[in-house]
């Protein structure tokens, strides 16, 4: 089961910030478990975003990534109301997206 | 004995490295402050919230209705006031135990069976998130524990005793690390529970997401994890020590700020 | 007239009244109250048991002075009941392998309810001191180790001259509460958290001229 | 509709990565979700360029700024950014060397978005992070130490 992303989308100027929150276990496949055994990896790949239907960003990571990630970039364009998607997918076939408006 | 009196003035003159700490400290508070943006403890403040809502357990009921000490429902504002004294169980309890009370009454869940639990399983991982909503609805606002209830003053001299107290096989008490001013462990700052600032920020501080373990603690795991560590006996989740415990450091954090949940090594 | 006069004897009665509320329980309430939440609040879990919460009389003192320096004539006696428990090393031998000393310095785990029984503790010495230049990360709960050796003049630990020093820095490192009755350090030796062996690597770290801490 | 395009199955990946190793993908989500299996699996920031398409090594600029603490409290979680002062910047790297794999996150940079993009990463160790940004076929790289520290009481 996968759970709401905290999305928070402001814009200043000609600019919106964005700033993402997933929850997610990116579990490294490094870790053993207390009986000895490794952990399997399982971690968000990719994480993109759009902003009227246009991406404004797209990401791949690794393992490395923090658990409960935290993602901020900014584009150029979107003004307040507007829509913030964005969109992850991980090694196991999980998947989710949540929206945003513009503040 | 000369050359024991011979070595405790050594011991009193060894020199600090002050440049070399000073370098490190101001590494570790830029390092805080990077993260100080993006807390995934707001990701259990949403959860929180949802769980309060929503009609759960084997009474199918929310938690609305739940007097936190300020009225039935009244989220606002509670968590600064406790633990204080509620007339309906005729004790003092945290947010914790009054947490427990509500999911039992309410909801009818068996609160004792939440209070054993392991941290992080089942309805221990909803108590979790409640408590991160709850504390974040008090975000920003003083601390000001009531005292004016006879169980809430002696529940203050039991929590400073308790604090006090020192046993197990290392001789800890929480005083041990918490009882003065300007001490680390390792890097890690220890606030002065006994005074304000450091009772306001140190109390004030819990629920906190834990960078080490990737998960939000309560109070309850906290103290749980600082008596596992002071090498003592395991408290009792919500038990009246822990309880004591969290009077002492609010009332002495009185007029600090909450910042739960805050984000913690 | 009369209404002014009768207002601070009323006040008076009120303040009166205000004190004694604010008085609060009595010691006695209270020591046999926190023996009660005690009993109630612990559980054993693992090798931590409730007899931990037992207290020997250097813990009771120090429990009961909350902070406070004991007095004077306590404080001693407490110091020299510590001071006849500590064991010096069995063979004669006070030195060991800095190196092992600096991982057992590192060590921060054992004993707690979360360890195996019979697994070999750490000595948890950089949570509150610092010792080696090369370790960033260090406590300050204690005093700082760094030159331990050299600023007491070891060039030899082997040598007569230090003995006294050698002496009381095993001592302290047994039984803490033997120089300092309400010492924050644990009593390695004495409550069985190092053993013989570990305790002469930790002593090797902080004596040893080759050992970094000198240097 | 944003879901259709994570197709992330482990056999598309891989192809998807080979194409990319190969230099022939770029990583563009807005026709197809890649994940450059080659790139992740890197050990050294040299790797991680090659993997994302350099022909040569990649060069130190002071026009890209890494943003990553000294020390850090937990390895767990470090703030880590990189921000490009370059034009024509399309991807920015993050890579930690002396993890079990070097590249941790790779962000494509469309048009109209900043090459400025942060993020938390894990670090097993002490070690250098990488900011390595991609313009036109170039590489560039800027670097930092973070130490990572033990913290708590270690138990």
């Amino acid at each position: 089961m996968t759970e709401p992303m905290r999305i928070r989308a402001q814009a200043q100027g000609d600019k919106t910030t964005v700033r993402v929150l997933v929850s997610h276990e990116m579990e490294s496949g490094q870790r053993k478990d207390a009986a000895g055994k490794t952990v399997p990896a399982w971690f968000i790949q990719n994480i993109s975003a759009t902003h009227n239907g246009k991406t404004v960003m797209s990401a791949q990571w690794g393992p490395a990534v923090s658990k409960n990630p935290f993602m901020q970039f900014s584009f150029k364009g979107g003004k307040a109301g507007d829509k913030v998607a964005v969109s992850w997918a991980d090694n196991k076939g999980d998947k989710r997206t949540d929206e945003a408006v513009i503040s | 004995m000369r050359w024991n009196l011979l070595g405790l003035a050594a011991v009193c003159l060894l020199p600090l490295s002050a440049a070399a700490q000073k370098s490190t400290a101001e590494g570790i508070a830029e390092y805080r402050a990077m993260l100080a943006d993006g807390n995934p403890a707001e990701l259990y403040e949403a959860r929180g919230e949802a769980f309060w809502k929503q009609a759960r357990g084997p009474k199918n009921a929310s938690l609305v209705q739940c007097d936190l000490g300020k009225g039935p429902g009244v989220v606002k504002g509670a968590f600064v006031e406790l633990p204080r004294y509620f007339s309906d169980t005729a004790r003092v309890q945290d947010l914790e135990s009054r947490l427990l009370t509500c999911m039992e009454t309410l909801q009818g869940f068996s609160a004792d069976a939440i209070a054993k639990t392991p941290f992080g399983r089942d309805e221990q991982k909803t108590l979790e998130s409640l408590v991160a909503f709850i504390s974040g609805e008090s975000r920003g606002m003083k601390f000001n524990l009531p005292q004016a209830h006879a169980q809430e003053k002696l529940m203050y001299a039991v929590g400073k005793q308790v604090f006090y107290q020192r046993g197990g096989p290392y001789d800890f008490s929480c005083a041990s690390c918490h009882g003065e001013d300007n001490k680390r462990v390792r890097l890690q700052d220890l606030p002065n529970l006994t005074k304000n600032p450091g009772a306001g920020d140190g109390f004030g501080a819990w629920p906190a997401y834990r960078v080490s373990s990737g998960d939000l603690w309560s109070m309850q795991r906290r103290l749980n994890d600082c008596y596992r560590q002071q090498r003592f006996p395991f408290p009792g989740f919500a038990s009246d020590a822990t309880i004591a415990l969290g009077v002492f450091m609010g009332v002495n954090g009185k007029g600090g700020v909450s910042t739960a949940p805050a984000l913690k090594r | 007239m009369m209404k002014k006069t009768y207002k601070p004897a009323s006040l008076l009665a009120l303040c009166l009244l205000l004190a004694s509320c604010a008085t609060g329980p009595s010691p006695q309430d209270v020591a046999e109250a926190t023996q009660k939440v005690l009993k109630s609040s612990f559980r054993d879990q693992g090798i931590a048991k409730t007899s931990w919460l037992d207290q020997d009389a250097s813990n009771r003192a120090c429990s009961e002075a909350q902070g406070a320096a004991l007095d004077d004539k306590l404080a001693k006696s407490i110091e020299e009941a510590n001071l006849k428990t500590v064991k010096m090393p069995s063979d004669g031998k006070f030195i060991g392998d800095w190196q092992e000393g600096e991982k057992i310095a590192q060590n921060g785990r054992g004993m707690t309810w979360s360890d195996q029984p019979g697994s070999a503790n750490g000595g948890s010495c950089y949570n509150c001191h610092q010792i080696s230049k090369a370790e960033l990360s260090f406590g300050s709960i204690g005093p700082s180790l760094y030159n331990y050796g050299k600023l007491r003049g070891v060039a030899d630990p082997a040598a007569v001259a230090s003995k006294p020093i050698v002496d009381y820095t095993w001592g302290k490192l047994w039984n803490a509460k033997a120089y300092n009755a309400c010492s924050g350090m644990p009593r390695f030796g004495h409550t069985g958290i190092l053993n013989e062996t570990q305790l002469r690597h930790v002593m090797a770290l902080l004596l040893d001229p080759a050992s970094p801490v000198n240097k | 509709m944003e879901r259709r395009h994570f197709l992330a199955t482990s056999s598309g990946a891989t192809a998807l990565a080979l194409a990319a190793s190969a230099g022939l993908a770029p990583a563009h989500a807005q026709t197809a979700p890649v994940w450059s299996k080659a790139a992740f699996d890197s050990k050294t920031l040299a790797e991680a360029a090659k993997a994302l398409g350099a022909t040569g090594a990649p060069v130190e600029s002071k026009d890209l700024i890494l943003q990553a603490p000294e020390i850090a409290e937990n390895g767990s979680v470090v703030r880590v950014g990189a921000q490009s002062k370059i034009a024509g910047t399309t991807q920015l790297a993050l890579v930690v060397e002396k993890n079990p794999n070097a590249l941790a996150a790779l962000f494509d940079i469309p048009e109209g978005t900043d090459p400025n993009v942060s993020t938390n990463l894990k670090m097993g160790q002490s070690s250098n992070v990488y900011a390595l940004a991609k313009v036109g076929d170039k590489f560039f790289y800027a670097v930092k130490e973070v130490k990572v520290t033990l913290g708590g009481c270690g138990g």
